[in-house]
Parts: C-alpha cells; structure tokens; sequence
C-alpha cells in the first residue's frame, strides 16, 4: 500500500471507462427496454386472443374510426414537434425548443380529451370492459396506453418549465424519445381495435 | 418410499424417478468427496503458501461435466419415453389403439370443485347422455384391468388430479377440458389428492379409487341405488356413496 | 474522455444528418390514410395484414429516424431489439396453449 | 493508505440528519437501507414460516386461512422483499461503484427514490396482512381464477388488491435499480476497468439486471390484467358461463418472470461465493472467462425454460418436451459455474473464517440444490414430483442457500468495509456450523416427504392415510427450523451489536483481498475516493503469484486529482 502512494502519479481530472453513448440517454434506453415489453406484454395478450376469437371483427365494427384518426394525427403532430424540438436543441435554439415542446404536451393533452370524449361515447352505448373479450381488451390497452400518453406529456411540460433553469439537450431528447416510443404503440393500437 | 404401484404403466414413471435419484446422489457424493478432499488438502495450516498452478489431477475435475451431459440425456431420453406414452398421444389415439388390442376401457367424468370431486359415470350402457348415467361424490370406481379414460373439468378454480398410486397427475382447468388415461393392474381402495392450491380446504380435497374385480365391478354397477360396497379384499371394510356428488 | 464532452461531439455529428422531418412526417399522415382506406375496402379477412405491415413501416419510419436508431450504436440498438425479439419470443410460445383452447 | 485519503480533502458538505441518513442519494447508505429493510422483512419472513411449521407439526395450530395466507407471504416476502433487496438492492448498491471505482451510481436521486418505492411497497404488503376480508391466501404464484374472483373464492378482495399493488410497487423500484446499475457499469468504469477485468459479482448483478429487467415486464401487463379482473370485473383469466378468459395465459406470464426471477437473485449470490472463496483460498478464479460466459449463456436460456413450472398444467405435451430438453440444457453452464468453484479452492491455502464457511456451506447446498432440480426438470418423473415436497425442498436448497447462506458470507466479508468494524470470529464460526446443521434438518427430509407424494401447501398430512406415517418427519422439520430461525435472530443481535461497538477495523483491507472496494478507507466518504481516483491495471483475481500467501496484487492503485472533486460529476 504505501510504495502505492510514493509512486502516485497525478491525473489531470477524473475520467471514466464507457461505452460511446453518453449515460443518461443509456440509462433511457434501458428504461424504454422495458417499458416497449409491459405493453408488448398485454398487446401479445390481446393478439393471441384475437386469433382465437371470431367475435372480434363484429365488436371491433363500433369502435369509431374517425376520432381514432383524429387521435392519430394528433400523436402524430406531437412526434413531430417533439422531434423538432430536439432538432433545434441541438443547435441551441431555446426558444423555439420550448415553442415545440409546448406544442407536443398540447397535443398530448388533447389525445386524451378525445380519448375521453370517446370513451364516454362506448360507455354510454352500454359497452363496458366487462361486456366482452374484445371489449376488455380494448379499455385496458388503450387505458394503459392513455396513461403513458399522459405521463408522456407531463414529462414533456416538466422539461419544457425547467429548461429554462438548466438547458439540458439529453432531457429535451429522452422526453422525445418517450413520446415517440408511445406513439409507435399507438400506431399498432389503430388497426388492431378500430381497423380490422 | 414412493406408494406401490398400482397402474400397469406407472413403472414408466418409476424408472425415470430412479434414474434420476440414483443418478444425482451419485454426481452428488463424488462431487461432496472431491470437495472434502480439496478442502483438507489445502486447509491453511497444512497448506500454508497458495500454489501457483492446480494440480493436473484436480484438473481432471472438469470430467464431471461429461458425466453430466452423458447422465442428462439418458434421463431425457427415458423421461421423454414416459411423458410420450402418458400425455402426448391424444386421448382418441389411445382409445383407437386400446379397441384395436381388444382391450376393454370405462370412461369417466371428473369435475374438481372446493372442495370435492364430483365423478360421474356413463352407467351400464358405458355412453353418457343416456339416464343410466349417474354421480358420485369424492368416488372413483374402476374395474381391474381396463383402461381408464378419465375427463377432467373444473367448476371453480385449478385443481390437480392426483393419484399417487398410479403415478399420474394432471391440472383440472376451468374452461378446458384436460385427459388422464391409466389402467388399474390392482384391486383395493387407494387415495386421491388435489395437488393445486385451490382454497382454505384445498388439504381435505380427497376422494377414493376403489378398483374392484370386473364381476364385482359389473355386480356393482347393476346395484343401483348403490348404499354401501364391501369387498373382502377392500382394506377397510365398507365405503358409503353418495349419490349427486354434494359430499364434503 | 468524459461523459459530457462525449455529448458535444454527439451533438456535432447530430447537426449533420438531420433528416428531413417535416417530409417524414407527410409521409406518415399519407400512410395513416392508406391504412384507413384499405382497411375500408379490402375483405376484412385479407386486411390485417396489409394493415399491420403498414404500421410496421411507420413504426420503422419513427424509429429509425425521429428516435435517431438509425444514427446509434449497438448499445442502444441492444436495448431496443432485445425487448422486440422477447415479444416475439412470447407470443409465438404461447400460440399452441393459448390460441386453441378459447372456445367462444 | 485510508488516513492519506481521509485526510486529503473530501469536500464536506454539511448534510442534516434527514439528507444524510433518511433521503440520502449515497448509494452506500441506500444499500444499508435496503439491507436493514430486507433483513427486517426476513424475520417478518421467518416468523411466519416457523408458525406454519410448527402447524404443520401440530394440525390445528392454526386456522386453514391463516394457514394459506402465511405460506403465500412467506414465499413473497422471501423472494421479493428479502432476497432481491439484500443481494441487488444492498450488496449490488453498496458494493458496484465502490467495485467499478466509481464515485456514486448514474443516477443517485433515482436510487433514492427506487428505495422509497421499496419501503412503501413493503408497508403497504404489511397493511394487505390486517385489511378486512383477510389477506390474499393464493399462493405466491398467485394463480387464478382464485387470485382473479378473491371475494368469491378467498374472501380477500382488498388484501388481493393491496399484495398486487405492493408486488408492482417492488417491481417498479427494482427496474430503477436495475436501469442505475446497468447504465453505471456500461457508462462509469474507473480507468482501465474494461468489461473483461470486472469482477465476477459485478458480472452478476449485472445480468441479474438485465434478467430482471427484460422478464419482469409481461408480468407487470399480467398484473395489469389480473387487477382489472379484481376491480372491473373483465375476464383475462376468469372462466364462466359465456366469460371465457384463460387461467394457464397467466401462468405463462407468471413463469415467464418466474424463472428469470431465481437467476436474478441466484447470480449476485454465485458473485459474493466467487469473491469469498478466491479472497480465502488466495487462489484465483480457475477460470474467469469460462464463468462468465457460462453465466451469460445461463441467463439466455433461462428465458426459454419457464414452463418447466407448468408441465402437468395443461400446457401443449409436445412444446412440454421442448422446455423440459432446455431445462436440462441449463444445469450444464451452471455445473460448469460449480466445477469452477470448486477448482478455485484447489491449490490455495484455505482460511476458515466465518465468511469462508458459510461460502463453503453454500457452495455444498448449491450442488445438492441444482442436481435435485433434473427430477424436476425431466418431464417424465415431474408428472409425479410437480407440486410435491420434492419441488419444496428443491427450491429451498437453491433459495435459502442464496437468500441466507450467500448473503451471510457476503455480510461477515464486507462487514469491515461497510462499517468499520469487526464481527467475532468464534461466534462466526459457530453461527455457520449450527444454519448448516439446522438447514440440513429441516430442508433435506423434504426430499422422503416428495417421493412419498406429499403435495404441497397442505395445512396437514394427517387427512391423507398414505401421508399419516410421515407426521414424524413434518416434526423433525419444525424443530430444525425452530432452532434455526433461533440461530438467526441470535447472529442479527451480534450483526446490531457490531455496527455499533464492535472493535475498531484499522485497515482498509483485513482480508488482504484484491478488488478496488478494498482501496477505499472503512467505511468509505461519501463520494468514496477523496482526491484520489481508482486506475485499474490489471484482473480481478491476481492471488498467489509467486506461492507466497503475502503477495497478492491489488486490481488497481489510487491516483491523486489535481482538480478535487465535489458533489456527482460524470
């Protein structure tokens, strides 16, 4: 131990063995690693039961495809400007950051107004989750997918407010990233209860 | 240890068992006494610099991983062999290959309920649907010899169907409909058990295989109303019934 | 070399390949309505699976480039294959108990 | 060498009790927490078992509900709230960055938070134990439709409700922890650490994580499901008249994680035997790459095992066989991991000490554990053996030996470094001796109990008349684990004891051991290193260089920082 401190040599200041990505986007990934199987998980539910259940098409047919386009649009809008944002956080352009975050949490917000409104259209035609496979299915995935929705969103306003403190490019991006990754399921949650 | 065994093929089972047992408490000894070697041979007092390399001989240790692939696919073999002739062939198979032998099956119903079960039996004419069909709590009656085809259904929860004399067992699945098929090869009153937690009582869920002589089965069944059965052979000396099931 | 400085090269070679956004995005509103269409028109047994390809191409689409995937290295890549292959994974072991047995 | 450190500037600044100790984002405090919450939880744990052994012993002990609803918290608690805590959430939490010489993890606050997620999780399963209606009774495994209609089958809709919201919650700090340990070994390696110079429990945790991570997500959309079973009364996996929903989906998603879930607390705990035994025997490990490999290739398989559980549960026969081959595929890397073990103590000069023994202990019970699992693993014989006492006694050389024997050893070996100070050596001893007899005593007669067809779960054998000759041994049983648990509480005395007045332990390195945690002083400053940082130059396990027992070379060295370091900075 002691020769250990006599041959001490100095360093300039403290580095790190890494992987080239830097860790709060890692750390992100991670977290999205699961997230992407615990809807993966109850979306595989939902297919295998499909497959086995005829009944499905028929139900599926009053679901209303319009407001579920809507919705998409608006998810989709959202990814955009979310994506923006980081776009012009990369080359430091707060201002516009904060104009396209904003953006993205309205739009988050008005997905789940409509999901709301659509909801209270299904209910008030006396289709409740316990009225059916296809039926529970549907609430519980598009609940669950509503939730993220809304965490979304509130990480969204969340960076939007304290960027102004700490301008951080990695938050702007993962809270992009997050919006993007429930937009993806999203994308599968259309066809598979409103389309087919 | 294992109770005897009643059913003609449950010897299939049996030998897996065996193998395996014998099998890992022989890995498992040689490993304990290599362990207690290496550990007495190098203990600090003895042994009091570390060795710069292990002895080749120890080396040699690593055998015991051969030994255990070798060991792992005999078991599967056998174990597969056995898992193959109980559940893989689907139950018409089997039924197909028994009439074709010319041997003689029952066919029965059970349905697992808390806390009991309920077996019902085709009656005389061996076809359910028709009136001579009939329901006994907690009581399975099979002649010796035959085949025994048995349905299993659950009316609440999981169950498991659990006859250890037989060497079978099979979970009893609310909307599916699972199958066991053994054939008693010896007289006598044995136990059933359920062997999936399925409530407070899920330790009192016991019912009976009584397997009789084929004429004292046919006898039997012609009795109805079936109050009490008593055969000499029957360890204990007469079983009550219970029709419609309802027993606790 | 540490985290944050790692970052600013990041952010340099991002300025680069910034693809075209806006142009991904009409492209994915056009799909959007494809889909709708088709689903409308075709035999509602052939369908799903012009659909649910039409999904997977927006889905690759975002991935790939409003998620930056196609920019990353296999670190990352790691972390948003491994979850996708598991949901293969599930689904395809749990087809022959599940699926058969639901009688309705 | 720890007063150099200690006495070059560690930027102090002032924390109130609350920051230091309660709301603390240090990971080493946070690991202590998990700790002391785990090893309270382990006695709510043991507690429990002992009243249902000893109405095992004597029917009538207890009611059937009571019965029921202590064998179920007992399996959670110990899987869930003991072994995950202690091995991930204490020693992965304490031990990685120090490992790794880093100065913290990624992402402190989030450590934090996942230990509060933790602590509320584990009161609000407190609570489900005395809500009106009872508490769940189901079975650890929670299967349904008992677990999916509780009002009707169980009489427990709240306590169900509470056990599952408390099982998220766990899963939910868990994942934060995972995703903290994941990103701070891949991101925050101290100079020169490169992946193939770990050291082996870092390795561990590591995939433990990952397992973690990637198997506990279909369970949570599970849970998801069953609790929208309980509460809106959907049918996922309810079945009745014109509701059919699919009991043996949940089973699959349940065993999906389930099996996953026995390497992710079963890996942190071959790390700490790996660490003990090559410090004790002054040997190296016999082969690092063959370890680790075998461990990655394990975790990959035990993705594609887990309906080993269900083979008799109406699962497809023939998909059956698949997972029983894999299932036996997976005994080879780990009887490869165990045939390394065991060559470490080859060669090497062994010091019994306490940590030594219950590593040796472990590693004894590891073999018996993983061979008495093939019966099980081979689908013919587990038609026979699948929820008898075979599968309990099986499980309970595996569990116990990682939840107790391990964590054990890893607490006698890195006590000094965690507190300072010293446990008594004799009394270590014989804490070792009398777990290992008393362990024995009360697992290994499970294995007669299995192969006379004993099912599980039963509040008594004495219904059965083929089962009425064993009483004798459901008493030897409860005795052994009576004295056992006594062992215990007796050891978390002198543990308690130690922490406060035990005697002082001077030097940073006791064991005279090589990995980088040892460089810091005991206990480590917050921020670990000082105004030095940790510079690796070579392998984990340098022991026995030359066959002298004095010179073994330390993973790395400490280097002076021209700029001090202040507050986490990555």
């Amino acid at each position: 131990m002691s020769e250990q401190l006599r041959v001490l040599d100095e360093l300039e200041k403290e580095e790190y063995e890494s992987v080239p990505v830097p860790f709060q986007k890692l750390g992100f990934w991670v977290f999205l690693g699961g997230e992407i199987i615990i809807l993966g998980g109850i979306v595989a539910s939902a297919i295998l039961f499909r497959l086995s259940y005829p009944g499905w098409f028929k139900s599926s047919e009053h679901t209303n495809v319009v407001i579920a386009s809507i919705n998409t649009m608006v998810l989709l809008t959202g990814s955009l400007t979310a994506v923006l944002a980081h776009k012009f956080a990369t080359i430091r352009q707060w201002g516009k950051v904060q104009l396209f975050l904003g953006l993205t949490a309205l739009c988050g917000f008005t997905f789940i107004g409509i999901k709301f409104i659509e909801y209270s259209r299904e209910i008030h035609h006396g289709f409740l989750p316990s009225s059916g496979i296809f039926w529970m299915f549907y609430y519980g995935i598009t609940g669950l997918h509503g939730l993220h929705v809304l965490a979304g969103s509130l990480i969204i306003l969340g960076v939007m407010l304290f960027l102004r403190k700490k301008k951080l490019v990695e938050a702007v991006e993962n809270a992009g990233l997050y919006w993007h990754f429930v937009d993806i399921v999203w994308l599968y949650i259309f066809p598979l209860f409103y389309l087919t | 240890m294992l109770p005897q065994d009643i059913s003609q093929h449950g010897y299939l089972v049996d030998r897996v068992i065996k193998l395996s047992i014998w099998g890992i408490v022989v890995v498992g000894i040689v490993s304990f006494f290599i362990m207690f070697y290496i550990l007495y041979k190098f203990r600090r007092t003895k042994n009091p610099f570390p060795l710069s390399d292990v002895p080749s001989g120890l080396k040699k240790v690593i055998f015991i991983d051969y030994v255990m692939i070798i060991f792992d696919l005999i078991l599967l073999f056998m174990s597969t062999w056995a898992w193959f002739f109980f559940f893989v062939r689907p139950v018409e198979k089997i039924k197909k290959e028994v009439q074709e032998k010319g041997e003689k099956f029952v066919e029965v119903r059970v349905i697992g309920r808390q806390f009991f079960w309920t077996v019902e039996y085709p009656g005389r004419d061996g076809v359910f649907g028709t009136q001579d069909d009939f329901k006994l709590g907690n009581l399975l009656v099979v002649p010796e010899g035959y085949n025994v085809f048995v349905k299993l259904t659950s009316g609440d929860v999981l169950h498991s169907f659990f006859i250890p004399n037989a060497r079978i067992k099979y979970d009893v699945i609310p909307g599916r409909e699972t199958h066991l098929w053994f054939k008693p090869a010896k007289v006598g009153k044995y136990e059933i058990a359920c062997a999936e937690l399925c409530g407070a009582m899920h330790y009192r869920m016991k019912g009976y295989l009584v397997v009789l002589k084929e004429q004292d089965y046919k006898m039997w069944l012609d009795s109805a109303p079936f109050s009490e059965i008593s055969f000499d052979y029957l360890d204990d000396d007469k079983i009550k019934f219970v029709k419609g099931g309802e027993v606790r | 070399m540490k985290v944050g400085e790692r970052h600013e090269i990041e952010v340099r070679n991002h300025e680069h390949h910034h693809p075209p956004y806006v142009t991904i995005y009409f492209i994915l509103v056009f799909l959007t309505f494809a889909s709708i269409l088709i689903s409308q028109i075709v035999h509602r047994q052939k369908a799903p699976a012009y659909v649910f390809t039409i999904s997977t191409v927006k889905a690759l689409l975002i991935a790939l480039f409003y998620m930056h995937l196609k920019y990353e290295g296999r670190w990352v890549l790691a972390f948003a294959i491994i979850p996708l292959i598991i949901f293969a994974l599930v689904l395809f072991a749990l087809m022959p108990d599940v699926v058969p047995y639901q009688k309705m | 060498m720890s007063e150099a450190v200690a006495s070059a500037g560690v930027i102090h600044h002032e924390e109130t009790f609350l920051r230091k100790y309660l709301f603390s984002t240090d990971h080493k405090t946070i690991g202590k927490q998990y700790l002391i919450t785990g090893i309270a939880m382990a006695i709510l744990g043991g507690t429990l078992a002992i009243l249902f052994r000893i109405n095992l012993a004597h029917p009538g002990f207890l009611t059937n509900e009571q019965y029921n609803t202590f064998v179920t918290y007992h399996g959670a608690i110990m899987f869930f709230w003991v072994a995950m805590p202690i091995l991930l959430g204490g020693f992965g939490n304490i031990l990685i960055p120090l490992m790794i010489g880093a100065r913290d993890m990624a992402f402190p606050t989030l450590n934090m938070f996942s230990y509060w997620v933790f602590f509320v999780s584990s009161v609000i399963l407190i609570i489900s134990f005395f809500v009106p209606g009872g508490a769940f009774s189901g079975g650890w495994t929670v299967y349904p439709p008992l677990s999916a209609d509780p009002g009707r089958y169980l009489g427990a809709n709240l306590g169900t409700v509470l056990f599952l919201l408390a099982l998220a919650l766990e899963f939910a700090s868990m994942l934060m922890g995972g995703v903290n340990f994941i990103t701070t070994v891949l991101t925050m390696r101290a100079k020169g650490l490169t992946l193939m110079r770990l050291p082996i429990f870092v390795w561990m945790e590591i995939v433990a994580s990952l397992l973690f991570l990637f198997s506990v997500a279909p369970l949570i959309a599970g849970a998801i499901m069953l609790l929208l079973d309980i509460i809106l009364g959907t049918h996922f996996f309810r079945v009745e008249a014109g509701k059919v929903g699919d009991p043996v989906l949940w089973q699959h998603l349940f065993w999906f994680f389930g099996h996953p879930e026995v390497y992710v607390i079963l890996f942190p705990a071959l790390g700490i035997l790996f660490e003990v035994i090559t410090t004790y025997s002054r040997r190296p490990v016999f082969s690092y790459k063959l370890v680790v490999y075998a461990t990655i290739a394990a975790g990959i398989l035990s993705f594609l095992v887990w309906a080993h559980h269900q083979f008799v549960a109406g699962i497809n026969p023939l998909s059956a066989i698949a997972f029983s081959i894999t299932t036996i595929l997976i005994s080879i890397p780990f009887s490869m991991t165990l045939v390394v073990m065991g060559l470490t103590f080859a060669g090497g000069s062994i010091r019994f000490t306490p940590a030594m023994l219950f590593a040796i202990f472990a590693f004894l019970m590891f073999i018996i554990g993983g061979l008495s699992g093939l019966p099980l693993g081979a689908v013919g014989s587990d038609i026979y053996f699948h929820d008898t006492y075979f599968v309990v006694a099986h499980f309970h050389y595996t569990v116990f030996t990682i939840a107790v024997l391990s964590t054990i050893a890893g607490i006698y070996h890195w006590f000094p470094k965690m507190f300072g100070r010293k446990i008594n050596e004799t009394f270590g001893k014989i804490h070792a001796w009398l777990t290992f007899i008393f362990y024995n005593g009360f697992a290994f007669p499970g294995f007669f109990l299995g192969l006379a067809g004993h099912p599980r779960r039963y509040y008594s054998a004495l219904e059965f008349g083929y089962l009425q000759k064993y009483q004798w041994v459901h008493e030897l049983m409860t005795v052994s684990a009576v004295l056992l648990l006594t062992t215990q509480v007796v050891f978390l005395f002198v543990f308690f004891y130690s922490i406060f007045a035990g005697a002082e332990e001077k030097s940073p390195n006791p064991w005279k051991s090589t990995t980088l945690e040892w460089l810091a002083p005991s206990p480590p400053p917050h921020l670990n290193w000082g105004s030095f940082a940790p510079v690796v130059e070579r392998g984990p396990y340098e022991y026995a260089k030359n066959g002298k027992d004095i010179d073994y070379l330390p993973q790395g060295k400490l280097v002076k920082l021209k700029q001090p370091v202040s507050g986490h900075e990555h």
